[in-house]
């Protein structure tokens, strides 16, 4: 096999006292996606935002085509390629969809002597790129971000990653807020971007969705790594369990179904 | 090009009818004399000076900060050229570049404290405000003796900075239209522009879509640096004097202006059309009052009135704006 | 007790023109206090928005130090009388200096009166003016409604009276306060507004300069003549150049000066003055004695 | 049957000439979960927002009970007995957990002749509702919300309206950020608080949560009701349709299909 | 009952330390002056009448609100009770209720102004601020013919509003005391606090947890306004006389002295500990000054320089204090 396009070695992470990750080694590959899966609080979120520059790991290394990186700022993470959706945030409420889509990265024409921001231009790609994410109704780039649903600013800042992801694309919880439409989307699009060379990272709560795109899974409990397997080497409900924490998911499923069966007993 | 339709609707169509008001009150209550040249340069000189300041303080607070050292800065360069040109009587260009230069260096020393102390703005450029009003007091004294020193602007001087166009205009009104389109199309229409407003709805994001906001801090605090420095630098040639105290009212009244323009105190949102438009509405109500007939013991009254008027408007409008702003084809979405 | 006198000296913002001067003054007596062994500290508020209340505390300020002596302007005498009789109490030698008058140094049991009236001041200028055929008078006010400034408008307008004409006061609000282009704009409008108005005179020197403005841009500078309590240099070079007319001059200078002189007599070499009380003004400063005036004003001692 | 507890008649609702919600008319029975369903942008947080009182209609009617109310304010619908998790927001990250729980409903002691604030309640009730929905990490009360990973936050806004909840439980899209343990436990408290006699309304775009929980389905299409069924009426197939606006979904899965049968003959 | 370990986190210990520190730069350059009771006096007295002002705008900070008329709303307060008590003879009882009467009233129309228009309360209270000055100036005129009236407190009044203690202390320490108390039970203990905060932290979610939102607002600027009549009459009975112009000072200062305690600008986060720290930091800088003997020209250099090594010093234990403040049981977890 090649070098890995990312790989990482070691990486610790604590909050003051609080130890947020333990000794993560990972491998991401190009053309392949990782599901990064866990728990509520496992430390998922908290990875990505070393990965993207957004927070500096406690110790251990990061390598990208072999060379060791180290990202100062998110500004840095991006100039090595490496495009985020984090969980929260990412767009901007009083802002147009043209500029929040291109925030950071505004194409730009020519203006007699002067370079400036071009509006149109910018409008019209991220009215495209929200449509290859099935948001059709969404026809005006300068409508305010504000006036979206939850669904279609989560589409906004996909389509800005997606856009943007030059060779590692990293997805936090992406379909969280999403119809199913709208998450199937996602779905063709990581799948696309996997067939361009791409590796993608992919966070996600629905078994379903990962099994849809993962190549390659890495499971957190209590920030450490707890398993890392490829595709097929486990069973639906072994994965289940271990995006549980560990637990053992098949009681509770019990008691919900218990539920279910006594109440059609009432009606 | 934007539609008829769609200018109607911009959210700063608030503002223009909240000037509006305030100007025809003045015209009814100011009569002709408010009308004349004479009348129309009394207001538009003060607003040329507030509104080179409260541009880029504008900008600043759409970006998440303020700057209340401007009030500081006015006094501070005007000693610097008055010193330098008056008291040592060196070329004026020396003092000119001095007191600019003064301007850059206090806003880069406010945005570097910004930045990475992470102390809110308003206490570092208050600690800023104070630090260097001791500073030119206590310079001041040390170097000319006095805290007030004449100074003698040459004719070129003079006629760039501290002239009257036609005898009533005041030249720093070009200046402040050549300030409204420069951060007028920083705001607009470049890149700039677009993480100015990017930092003030979400610093975090905006950090996180990989804006070089440390930079962008910077570089804001030094324009509004710079712009103060140079409205105390045209004061001193214009009054041909420095005095040590002054300039503590533009604190105030740039936030005041941008605030009625429509500018978000927590930043995130905010026109220059609309800066300019409060910086004018504030002046008119200010200086209007001297043309009007009534006792000045009540100005301040009909001040605070035509305020809250001239707000009320614009927010109405605003709100009607921003809530019809999207008209897409309704139902057939 | 420690040798020398230490002197405490109330008085306006450092960074106010006016006091700046007397401040200089009494750094220089200082001088003398500090060779033999003693100190001067100048004790100014921040601001002029609480201006009786700020100073009694800075009056008290001054006491809890254990002064020898101290020096302060009675410009509140309801809000300060009380704290200056503690200070009479305590024993330490007071002199009154810059407002008040020698009744206030009376009444507060304190050993002289050093300075000028402001009223006193304000009926000089009006003479002035009457005696030079104006006939309506602008007093410029950018510190409405604080008695020392109400007070040299006063007596404009009372002397005016007298000699058949009339005096107004224009206050300005306080965010025109550091602002010459709005305190130009707003002489401006006035003038044009009333144009039997034949005199402009502004409480401070730094506000002439900004009505200097507002005559030439009103064009009504052959009519309207301009005077200011106070001056610096900019508006001696106007008195010299015939586009202002005078100035009231108190001679802050003196006022520091030779209150805490005093006061370092008393407590070395226990000296007294039998002149009270000591005043330092008003006088005018005009055309005819603007060149002497001049050096003063350019070493910031006039 | 009997009345419904909640009956909705014709409400429209437009943001100026934008019309969001079209003649929707839904009973909500007690006992009975409700489904809201529909793509994004399809309303239904709008909807949700005129039931607990956030906004008003624009015309409508609606009736608790068989009586006629209209919400002055959020306040309003809570007296009301209406409890209502919004899809964004509902926590305080500057605050504590146990202040943010009880935020507007704070439990209070005797101290002296003074009624105060009780911290220590609060914070105990705080962490056990929590613990009820499966996060079991969280035993200070006192920490700060800022602090918590994004299905915490979800969990701790949902545990204070299943304690709050009198009558009516409104949950809008309450398993979005939430991993499969804790939403599976949100399932179940769900089903709790039916069997307890609660109206509950469940908004998700998780076709398998719709399914588990589901009494009554109404699908909202742009703003309107496309359909409104009860359980076992329609096959799986139809109601992700439904959910995705009308749209078949075979398609699009079929794409992501042939992506993934691409990709094994790759590897 | 909290432990030691969990108190000394806490972050109101950086606004602690920024205080000591001032302290300690004041005791070696002041010497024992300062630190006698004369010299203590000299700051708890300016700090008690800001305190009792930066109390309730600290609470209306953290809420998301500002308020700019307490600066008129001192003189109009003042010359309330002067006018009536003092011109026209009536009882001093009748002055007082009606000065603190004039401040309920005047925070009543402000809040409901701000519930009502929606405009930002920076702009209401600016707007109010500039027509109570107004109508102060104009009615004084109007009814004493004097823009400074004098008033005699009978001993009741004196000794409850404006005398010394042992000659020193001013009683309104003691009422600052029982501010600080009720203030700290408000935010701390009461559901009124928690409601203050939740509005401060998200204004649309606490409106949806079903906090009257408007009921609180209209409260708090009320008792903005109450504090600020209760410093405007004491010192009206304090100082025999009231001014026309006086107080504006305390628009800025209370908003340094809450924002040096630590509250946010933009709201949701603050204490009544930290709001009294700020208020005694500022004091003591701003009155220190005059016990160290230094050339009164540099004195705003060191007062610039000294707040904000006090706000770094605060900020750098908040920071470190809000990371390490969860000490769970660590991987325990
Ligand atoms: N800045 C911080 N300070 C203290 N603790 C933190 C901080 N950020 C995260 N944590 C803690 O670290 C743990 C991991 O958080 P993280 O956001 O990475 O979880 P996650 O796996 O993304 O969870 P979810 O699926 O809910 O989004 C959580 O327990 C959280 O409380
Ligand atoms: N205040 C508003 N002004 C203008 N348009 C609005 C406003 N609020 C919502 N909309 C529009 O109304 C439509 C419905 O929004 P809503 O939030 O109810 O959708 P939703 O069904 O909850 O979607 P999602 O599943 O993505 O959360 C969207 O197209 C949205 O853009
Ligand atoms: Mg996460
Ligand atoms: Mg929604």
């Amino acid at each position: 096999m090649t070098t890995p396009l990312l790989r990482l070695t070691g990486i610790n992470k604590s909050f003051g006292p609080i130890d947020v990750l333990h000794d993560i080694s990972l491998e991401v590959n190009r053309g392949e996606v990782l599901c990064l899966l866990g728990d509520n609080g496992a430390g998922k979120s908290t990875l990505i935002r070393i990965l993207s520059g957004v927070h500096k790991p406690t110790s251990g290394t990061m390598e990208m085509d072999g060379k060791a990186v180290a990202f100062d700022s998110p500004r840095d993470a991006s100039d090595h390629g490496i495009a985020t959706v984090h969980q929260f945030g990412g767009t901007f409420p009083l802002m147009s969809i043209g500029r929040s889509f291109f925030v950071g990265a505004e194409p730009t024409r020519r203006w007699g002597p002067l370079t400036i921001y071009d509006r149109k231009r910018a409008n019209e790609i991220a009215v495209t790129e929200m449509r290859q994410l099935g948001i059709t109704r969404i026809d005006d780039g300068d409508r305010l971000v504000g006036g979206l649903s939850g669904g279609e600013r989560q589409a906004l800042a996909i389509a800005r990653a997606v856009h943007f992801g030059a060779s590692v694309l990293i997805l936090d919880e992406p379909t969280a807020a999403l119809g199913v439409k709208e998450a199937a989307h996602v779905l063709r699009i990581v799948l696309q971007a996997r067939r361009k060379g791409i590796a993608v990272i992919f966070i996600t709560h629905n078994v379903v969705h990962a099994l849809t795109v993962g190549d390659h899974f890495a499971v957190l409990i209590r920030g450490a790594k707890a398993a890392d397997f490829r595709k097929g080497e486990k069973s639906r409900e072994a994965i289940t369990d271990l995006m549980a924490g560990g637990e053992q998911m098949a009681e509770l499923e019990a008691e919900i179904e218990s539920f279910t069966a006594t109440h059609d007993q009432h009606a | 090009m934007p539609s008829i339709g769609s200018l109607v609707r911009r959210p700063e169509v608030g503002s223009l009818i909240g000037m509006i008001a305030v100007l025809i009150f003045f015209s009814i209550f100011g009569g002709a004399n408010f009308l004349s040249a004479g009348g129309a340069a009394s207001w538009l000189n003060v607003a040329s000076e507030l509104g080179i300041i409260a541009l880029p303080v504008g900008l600043l607070m759409i970006a998440g900060h303020l700057d209340l050292s401007v009030g500081s800065m006015i006094p501070a360069s005007s000693m610097t050229i008055a010193i330098i040109s008056g008291h040592y009587d060196l070329p004026i260009i020396v003092g000119i570049l001095a007191s600019l230069g003064l301007g850059l260096a206090v806003g880069f020393i406010n945005g570097v404290l910004v930045i990475r102390t992470k102390v809110p703005s308003f206490v570092v450029t208050l600690a800023t405000l104070f630090a260097l009003a001791g500073l030119t007091l206590g310079l001041s004294v040390i170097l000319s003796g006095s805290t007030s020193v004449a100074l003698k602007g040459g004719p070129t001087a003079k006629l760039l900075f501290g002239d009257y166009l036609g005898g009533k205009f005041q030249v720093t009104l070009f200046w402040w239209i050549a300030a409204i389109l420069i951060v007028g199309f920083i705001l607009n229409f470049s890149r700039f522009g677009n993480w100015i407003l990017a930092m003030g709805g979400d610093a975090v994001s905006a950090r996180n879509a990989g804006i070089p906001t440390d930079r962008v801090t910077i570089a804001l605090f030094m324009s509004s640096g710079l712009c103060a420095a140079f409205v105390g630098m045209s004061q001193a040639i214009l009054y041909n004097s420095a005095q040590v105290a002054a300039g503590q009212s533009f604190i105030f009244n740039s936030i005041i202006a941008v605030v009625i323009g429509g500018v978000l105190l927590t930043g995130g949102y905010g026109s220059v059309v609309g800066i300019v438009l409060g910086t004018l509405t504030f002046s008119i109500v200010n200086q209007g009052i001297f043309y009007t007939g009534f006792d000045a013991n009540w100005a301040s009254l009909i001040i605070g009135v035509l305020l809250l008027a001239a707000v009320l408007m614009n927010n109405t409008f605003r709100s009607m704006a921003l809530t019809y702003a999207p008209r897409t084809k309704s139902r057939a979405r | 007790q420690s040798k020398g006198a230490k002197i405490f000296v109330i008085g306006g913002k450092a960074d106010d023109p006016f006091w700046s001067k007397v401040k200089k003054g009494a750094d220089d007596a200082g001088l003398v206090a500090k060779a033999t062994g003693g100190s001067v500290t100048w004790l100014g508020p921040q601001n002029y928005d609480n201006l009786g209340p700020d100073a009694a505390k800075l009056i008290r300020t001054a006491l809890s130090q254990h002064p020898d002596a101290i020096v302060g302007p009675d410009w509140v005498p309801e809000a300060m009388d009380d704290a200056f009789k503690d200070v009479v109490a305590a024993g330490v030698p007071l002199i009154i200096y810059n407002s008040g008058g020698m009744d206030a140094a009376k009444r507060l049991g304190a050993m002289n009166y050093v300075g000028n009236e402001e009223y006193k001041a304000g009926l000089g200028g009006g003479e002035y003016y009457g005696s030079h055929g104006s006939k309506n008078v602008l007093c410029v006010n950018t510190l409405p409604g604080a008695t020392n400034t109400e007070d040299r408008c006063k007596g404009i307008a009372d002397a005016i009276a007298k000699s058949g004409g009339k005096s107004s006061q224009l206050p300005l609000p306080s965010s025109s306060f550091g602002n010459p282009t709005a305190v130009a704009e707003a002489i401006k409008a006035a003038v044009l507004k009333d144009n039997t108005i034949d005199g402009v005179i502004t409480i401070s020197a730094g506000d002439a300069n900004s009505a200097a403005n507002a005559i030439s841009q009103a064009s009504v500078g052959d009519k309207v003549k301009l005077a200011s309590f106070d001056m610096d240099e900019t508006g001696l070079q106007r008195i010299k150049a015939g586009t202002q007319l005078f100035a009231v001059d108190q001679q802050p200078y003196l006022q520091g000066y030779l209150a805490v002189s005093l006061l370092n007599g008393l407590v070395n070499y226990g000296l007294d003055l039998p002149t009270k009380p000591v005043l330092t003004g008003p006088g005018i400063v005009d055309a005819a004695n603007v060149d002497a005036t001049m050096a003063g004003a350019v070493a910031g001692a006039r």
